[in-house]
This record gives C-alpha cells, structure tokens and sequence, in this order.
C-alpha cells in the first residue's frame, strides 16, 4: 500500500438530548429542595441513611421505604478548587471556572453529598469544618439541584 | 464440557414508552426483585452479576456503574455486556459461560433501557454505532439497514407485503394476553399497508417500537429441587464492520444466523427444527426479519416462511408458536429484548408462562439479532 | 416512601466534538475521491478486493497490501427509501429526507458499498440494475465522502 | 478451580498525543499484530477475543463493530469489555476466566482507545460517566475526583506536595527507556510545583497524560515450551454509583484496592508484599494515588508510602522497583492502560522486557483503577 502523504480526519459534532427521570425518590428529593429541605432514606433493615434517597440500600440492597429529613448542615470531609477548562456536558460549552465543590457528611447521614462550597480559596477550608447547605431564595426555587446553592462554612469553623 | 447450567427464574417491567416513575436504578430494581422472588433467591444467592444496555442512548457513559444499585451488585463479580441490538442475548450466553466455567454457582444476567431518555432519537443513537467515515453518511438506522435487507429479501423471493404484514398482526393478537407489552392494540393487515412509510419497504407498523424496560435472568449450576429450563444449546455469530461487507451477497442477507443456528443444533442434537422445537421466541425486529429468519434457521423452505404466518402454524395454538409473548414487534427496550426472549422462552419451558403458556412445551429455539447483522442463538430444554 | 405526585425528569444536552482519523488506507481512498478514482485494496493471500480499502482483509485478516483502482460502475444489489426524519449525528439537526441509498457491488469488488442513489422513486430502481458513479466537479472535490454525489442508473439498466 | 493460565505474548502500539497515521482498526492491528508474534501464534491459534474502550471517548458506540477488523475476531467469539479506567485490567481479568474455566484455551485481550479522536475533551467523556442528576454538575472528570482523594489523604498523612512530586520525577526516569512511553522527558520537582494548578491539590505534572495507543496479551491454558508467565492471583471490587457514597470515610479513599489485594494476596499466599514481590505495575493515575494506594498495597504503612520513592526503594534499581515503564504518568490510551500494566509486568516475569528488564523477577503485581474508585488486582508469578 501507498506511503501516507496527507492523513485525513473526519469531524462529527453530533448534538444530543437526554432527559433523565429522577424516579421517585429523585423526585422527592428535588421536591424537597424546592422546599427548603434535605430529604435522605432510610434501611429499615440495617439503619443506613443515605442522601440523596435511593430505592435500593447500598449496605443491604433492602428496599430503602422510610424518607427522613435530615437538618441542612454537616462535616466537610474533602474538597477541591477546580482550575482547568474543559466542556460541560449540560451546555456543550466551557464551564466557568474556578469553582470548589466537596464531600459533605451531613449530620445524621451515613454516606457523604458532593456539592459546590461558597468559598473559593481551598486555603480557607479545611477537612472537619462544620458547613451549612444555602438554598435559593424560597420565590426562585423550582425543584432541581441547583436550588441547593452551596454549602457554606458554618459556626465552629 | 463444562458445568450444566439452568435457568430457574426471570423477571421482567411492564414495558412502556415512557417510565418517568422510576429513575433507570429503580427500573432495574424492579426486574431484579421479581427475578429474584421468581428464583427462590435472595441477593447473597447471587456469584457474579452480568448487566447490558447500550449506553448512548441514555448518555451514561458507565452504565455499570450507574446500574450497580438497582441490580444488587455492589461488591459482587460485576461485567457489563453492550453488543447493540444483542446485548440481551449477549448477557445470557455470558451468564451461561460463567456458570457452565465452573467458577461462579449462580449468575444473574440484567438488560435494561429507557429509550425514552433520549426523546426517542434512538435512530440517531444507532447510527452513532457505525463507521463514521463510510456509513453514518447513508444509514438511518436499524430501519434502513432492515429495509435493505427486506429489498432484497422481496427482490429474492416475491413475497408481498401484506404477507410480511400477517407477522405483526399475529404478534399483537400475542401481545394482548402478555401485561409486560408495550404495544398490544389489535392491528389488521389494511392498516399496516397503510401505516407511513419509514424506509421502503417497510412502513410504521412492520417496525418494533422503542420502549423503556428491564428483564433479569437468573442461570445456575444448582437448581435443587427447582423448575428448570436447561440450555442445550448456545452460539453467536458477530461479523464485519462495514455493512457493505455484510451484504455482499449470500443467499440469505443474515448468513450469521445460519452459522449460529447450525452451531446450536449440533450440540442440541436438533436435526428437524421444524418439528423438533415446541416453541420459539425469535428477535424480530420487522415484519420482514421474521420471515428471511424462520428460513434462516430451518423452519420454512426458503422463500416460504410467510406460509406459517398465514396458515396459522406460527400461533399461539398453532403447531410452531413463534413469539406467543408478541416478540419485539410490541417491545422493546434494546438492552433488554433480546433477554426477554430468553426469559419468555424459559418460562414456557418451565410451565411457568402464565396467559402466554402453550401446551407441552419441551424444547424452546430463543434468537438474538444486532449490531452488524450478528446473530445469536439459545436452545433450552425441560431435560438438561 | 411517600407516593409520586409529580415525577421529575432533568435535561441534558452535550454537544461534542469527533475527528475520526482516515488512517493510511482511508486517506488514500478519500485521496482517490479527490481525483475521481475508486481505490480498493487486494489481499496477496486470499485475492479479495475490498472497498473502501482496509489493512485487514476480511476473509483471511492478511495484510491487503496492493491498492488496486476499479472501474467506476458496478451492480445495485439492494436499495431503500429513507422517508422517516432523524437528527443527524454528523449536525445535530434533521437529515434532509427523503433519499435513496443502497448497495453496490463495483465491477471486481468482493464486498459491495453503502451509498446515495440519485433516483428518489424506489419503483424505479431495481435489484440487479447496473450503476455507475457520479462525482463532483474536479475543481470543487477536497478529498471528502461527498466528492462522491451518488450512483446513477447506467446504460443496460 | 478452574485451568490454570499463563500470559504468554505481548505487543503494545507507541503511546502517543495523536496517532493520525492510522485508523482505530489499523491501530488495533499494529498491537494484535505484535502480541501474536510474541507469542509464536497465526491468528488461527487464537479461540476468543476480548477488547475493549471507552466508546464514548471516540463517539462509537459498537466499538467492537469497528474494531473487529483489527483484532481478528470476524466469526470469533468475541466480547466487549468497557469498565472505564479498569477497562484494561477488566479485559486480562475476562480473559483470564474465559481460559480458566475450561471453554476457550487460547484468548486474546485487546484493549485500546484514541483520546485525540474526541479532541482532548477527555474530562467532558468521564463526566459523562457519572450520574446525570447528582455528580454531573460539580465533578471535572478524573482530574477533580482524584484531586478530592489527594485532599483527603494529605489531610490524614500530612505528606507534602513536594514528596508527592518525586512519584512523576521517577516515573519519567523510567519511561526514557521505554519506547512505547508518549511523555518522556525528565522533569523536576521544582517544575512539578510550578506546573498550573488543576484542581487542588493537583498540578499539571501531577496527572497522567491522555493517549492514542492499543496493547494485545495472549492469554493461554497451553503455553506449551514457551516463556510464561503464569497467573497467580485475580480479584476485582467495584463499588458504588455516586462518588458521596464511595468517600463515606474509610480510613484510605478507595477501600476498595485493599479489599481486592486481600483476596488476590490470598490466592497468591502472599503474606508479606513489599519482601514478596518483585516489580509492581500499579496504574497510578496521579502522583497522589500512588502513594495512598502503595499503602492499600501493604507496600509502606499507612502514612509512610513517600518513603519508597524518597529513599529510592520504587527505583527501577531499588529493592522493590514500581513502575519500570514509566506507568500511567507516561502514557494512557485509556482503554488500553490497565492492559498494559499487564503488559508489562508479564513480560518482566518472562525476562522478555528488554531495556526495561529488573533483575530476577519471580512474582509481579499489577492493579487496575476506574470507575467509582473501583480496584483490579492481578499477580503474575514464573510459576504456576
Ligand atoms: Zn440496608
Ligand atoms: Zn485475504
């Protein structure tokens, strides 16, 4: 065969949507943020608690039937400031950089909830802080994830 | 060689356009716990987990992964299998090697999909699965990739399409015994002609839809004292990438089905299929697949499978029940189909069908149809 | 957990970018596009001429070593009408239909090729016509898929 | 249980930032190509193939339809494995079992991927990986979710950036003998530290780069009088769906290495790692995780992993040489990475690594990481 004198490549740029059920719990979930709560599951069989809420336990895989709610606060276990570009696959465009997000045990929760935090200098965070969840003005929620701000440090901090 | 392996229970959803009540987890869920309920099991009964869909049409690029809580998999062997239009079979024939190794007791097989995640572009999806450069320019899709085959399975043999067009109407006669169908509207042979046309030949009500559903399947080496349906036979033909090379021109479009039927029956011992068979829950994709398939695997002489259709031998009460459940033509949910095949046709085999049972069943042909024209086959047995 | 009054769904629309590389047998076939050729690759060991060509020769997977050109014509060996829309995943918006493609098995080919049709009236096309191929003017062709426009019926037909 | 199997060939394309000379399938090939004449095979000799990638990185979602001319799997049992960044560990270990339990004595692994295809939006590929509603929106890819990792463990240990650094320092030492390595030139830790920050605490020089690459490994029940290396111990623990759920709080992030080094330590009668083994090939995404996860190997105390590179121990010349290829940090062709980690290492057990050679290997260690934090562990010793 030929030597490879100019080696072509072919450009797609395929533009998709999805539309994801959040399912029952899900939609409880949201709905909750609509109204100003954190609403987690809990095992009947071995107690977890998880948040966001879930069919399934993820200790036991027993059906998780009990909703509770837990108070919007918790412990920050980790976090991140993220600095580089990259593409959101929500909007197709660059994501607007920097932000911080972290791990955030909420009290009473048995796992942890990745979320965006207020503050974006990771020198004035720390594992362990005390952080309290801010929700949209009450007016301007509508049942989705970003109604949940972010976590902001708390008292104790 | 190897372990004998059986299946001793399945679990489906009802199959719908669109499930917006369950979040795709819980969809799974709902499969897996009624597989369960249906094996005897509970989940710590469970060695390895095999889980398909065919994640661009979710979007959810570790599908495992978002499956993993719904399916009961966490911590456990986990593989996930995606072949297109085969996962469904695919995932069986990986259960079966896994149990019939020797080295996990007990496997659950899981396909699932919500096609309705991608607000119905699943034709986009398909096309996304082939060679960007020479055929995504041309292909629509599953639809024009079978109408080319049923151009020429037509051009071949002169069969009409009020024929073909017998296939979908028995399928939803089928289909309005089964809870789990999507699509179960009687339909009649003038209303198929005149349905739109999407590719030519075929037309809106030759084609399966695209539903949102689960099945899960649990095979075994130890059955215990339980009902059984015993694979006998399993074999899969995947070919070439390119279409092009597909078609090239054997007698029949789907060579791949021959091979793997001719593979099946050797070690079944099937000789007669015709005869030997007490039921069959064929992937029919179209009214048109089902006719070149039943020749494909021995049922009909080629060129006359349409006559099942029309004399009635292809009923459900008729001496060759073809898709008592409604087959694909009334649901679909492409990860999931082709498992459902295999489920419907264990549960005949077992006595446990329910409205869909047919008398007597002994012997069961299951098939599974993707990808490149790749096909796959399954017997099962009420003898191991 | 409670009932489901009001199921939720959250929306997702990625746009992403794809450049598929040709390779070196790609590129000589698109090359041949440019100058209106067709170019097929031959395997030494198993004689099957393959187009597009390819390093991997389907029948024996040898390496298909000579590039042979074919004669612009060959058979029509199935055919369809696309009369259903779809988004396009090269654009992201609806393919113009209808159109007609199908499957041609050039003059000296193994394999036959997927392409467009001129002929949009299925009832005029046949199984076992002859076609032959129509390319761009030379001046606008750039080594693209699309140099190829079609095949047309050919003489015979 | 289960046959006992040997790896015994090898091939690996070069590593680089955009392979345009060559098309998926041909550079497939190239790999399969060189694995076949490692290991004295025509492609006859080869009974089952599975490959595998990260199809969305390429938007071809039948990877295996498009790769199947490279592999040689036309009418071959042939699977697809896509775990994300265990794909490659995924596929030795599916290969493994499928000789294991008696049905294919020969199969091949191919795992690949061409990251330039999709542009370098790499990132954009794994947040579509995770789930749509609750992770998408915060998480930037591997580099955050890592990153998130490092702030825990630096947190818990204390261990200090520059310490970090000298992970990539060596790594880049090694790859300058390897010529399949996309990245290597020598770096210092000043550079490391000055490197720009993408998400902290990782810096540029911090994280692995991203490839177009494939690798091959023959896997085999009858090695015959070949070189082999034999497989000594598998085990895989994948977790759970969200990220929240995997950082619940385990004394080290990812739980799940330790859980699967156990079990493979077990079947291997490991008891004292860092005496026992010989080499490691660990997939060290980031300079961070191979600390943390040296200690999730039981290779340094919690805490103390620095030491191993600080005082030369990881060193290609040191007593317990990790990473003599250069690692992950020097080339991931995603698909293919967790694969060449076994690559590599078997091919240090069969004394058969040329210019990366370590004296007298007699047992290899080699992990695989992806997903939610999941783990693959795979010993390689010269016996059986
Ligand atoms: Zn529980
Ligand atoms: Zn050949």
């Amino acid at each position: 065969m030929s030597d490879l004198k100019a080696p072509i490549a072919v450009r797609c740029t395929p533009e998709l949507v999805y539309n994801y059920a959040a399912g029952r719990y899900g939609s409880l979930f949201l709905q909750g943020l609509k109204e100003g709560r954190i609403l987690a599951s809990r095992c009947r069989r071995c107690a977890r608690t998880l948040v966001p809420p879930r069919l399934a336990c993820t200790g036991c895989f027993g059906a998780m039937e009990d909703a509770v709610e837990l108070e919007p606060r918790g412990e920050l276990l980790a976090f991140t400031l993220v600095a580089f570009p990259f593409l959101d696959p929500f909007t197709g465009i660059q994501r607007p950089i920097p932000y911080c997000y972290g791990m955030v045990r909420f009290a009473g929760a048995d796992n942890t909830f990745q979320y965006f935090l207020s503050e974006k200098d990771p020198a004035k965070l720390r594992v362990g802080q005390p952080v309290r969840a801010v929700f949209r003005a009450a007016a301007e929620r509508v049942g989705e994830m970003a109604d949940l701000l972010y976590f902001e440090p708390g008292i104790g901090g | 060689m190897g372990e004998r392996v059986a299946i001793i229970g399945a679990g489906q959803t009802p199959h719908r356009s669109r499930r917006l009540d369950v979040s795709a987890p819980e969809l799974i869920d709902e499969a897996v716990q009624a597989a369960l309920a249906d094996a005897g099991l509970e989940p710590d009964g469970i060695d390895a987990i095999v889980v398909g869909n065919m994640e661009h049409f979710e979007g959810i690029h570790l599908s495992d992964l978002w499956a993993v809580e719904g399916t009961g998999g966490v911590g456990k062997p986990h593989l996930k299998i995606a072949t297109g239009g085969t996962t469904g079979s695919s995932l069986a024939q990986a259960a079966y090697y896994l149990v019939a190794g020797g080295m996990f007791p007990t496997v659950l097989a899981v396909g699932w999909e919500r096609l309705s995640d991608s607000e119905g572009e699943t034709t986009t999806g398909i096309v996304t699965a082939f060679d960007p450069i020479y055929e995504r320019p041309t292909l629509a899709g599953a639809v024009s990739g079978l109408a080319v085959m049923a151009c020429q399975y037509q051009a071949r043999t002169g069969v009409r399409a009020e024929e073909a067009a017998l296939v979908v109407v028995q399928a939803r006669e089928n289909a309005a015994r089964n809870p789990h169908a999507h699509l179960s509207k009687a339909v009649t042979v003038p209303e198929v002609l005149a349905s739109p046309l999407l590719s030519s030949p075929l037309r809106y009500l030759d084609m399966c839809p695209t539903s949102d559903g689960a099945c899960a399947v649990v095979f075994t080496s130890r059955p215990g004292a339980r009902r059984a349906a015993w694979v006998r036979g399993v074999a899969s033909r995947h070919n070439h990438t390119l279409l092009g090379d597909v078609a090239e021109g054997a007698h029949d479009y789907i060579n791949t089905l021959e091979q793997a039927a001719a593979d099946a029956y050797g070690q079944a011992g099937i000789r007669d299929p015709r005869r030997e068979f007490d039921v069959v829950e064929m992937y029919e994709p179209c009214t048109w697949a089902a006719l070149e398939w039943a020749e494909s695997l021995g049922l009909a002489p080629r060129g006359h499978a349409a006559a099942l259709w029309a004399d009635g031998t292809a009923r459900r009460d008729g001496d060759l029940p073809i898709n008592p459940s409604g087959g694909v033509l009334c649901a679909n949910p492409i990860g999931a189909t082709g498992l459902v095949r295999v489920a419907e046709a264990s549960a005949q085999v077992r006595a446990a069908a329910g409205p869909l049972q047919v008398d007597g069943v002994r012997t069961a042909l299951v098939t599974g149809f993707g990808g490149s024209f790749w096909s796959e086959v399954m017997i099962l047995g009420s003898e191991a």
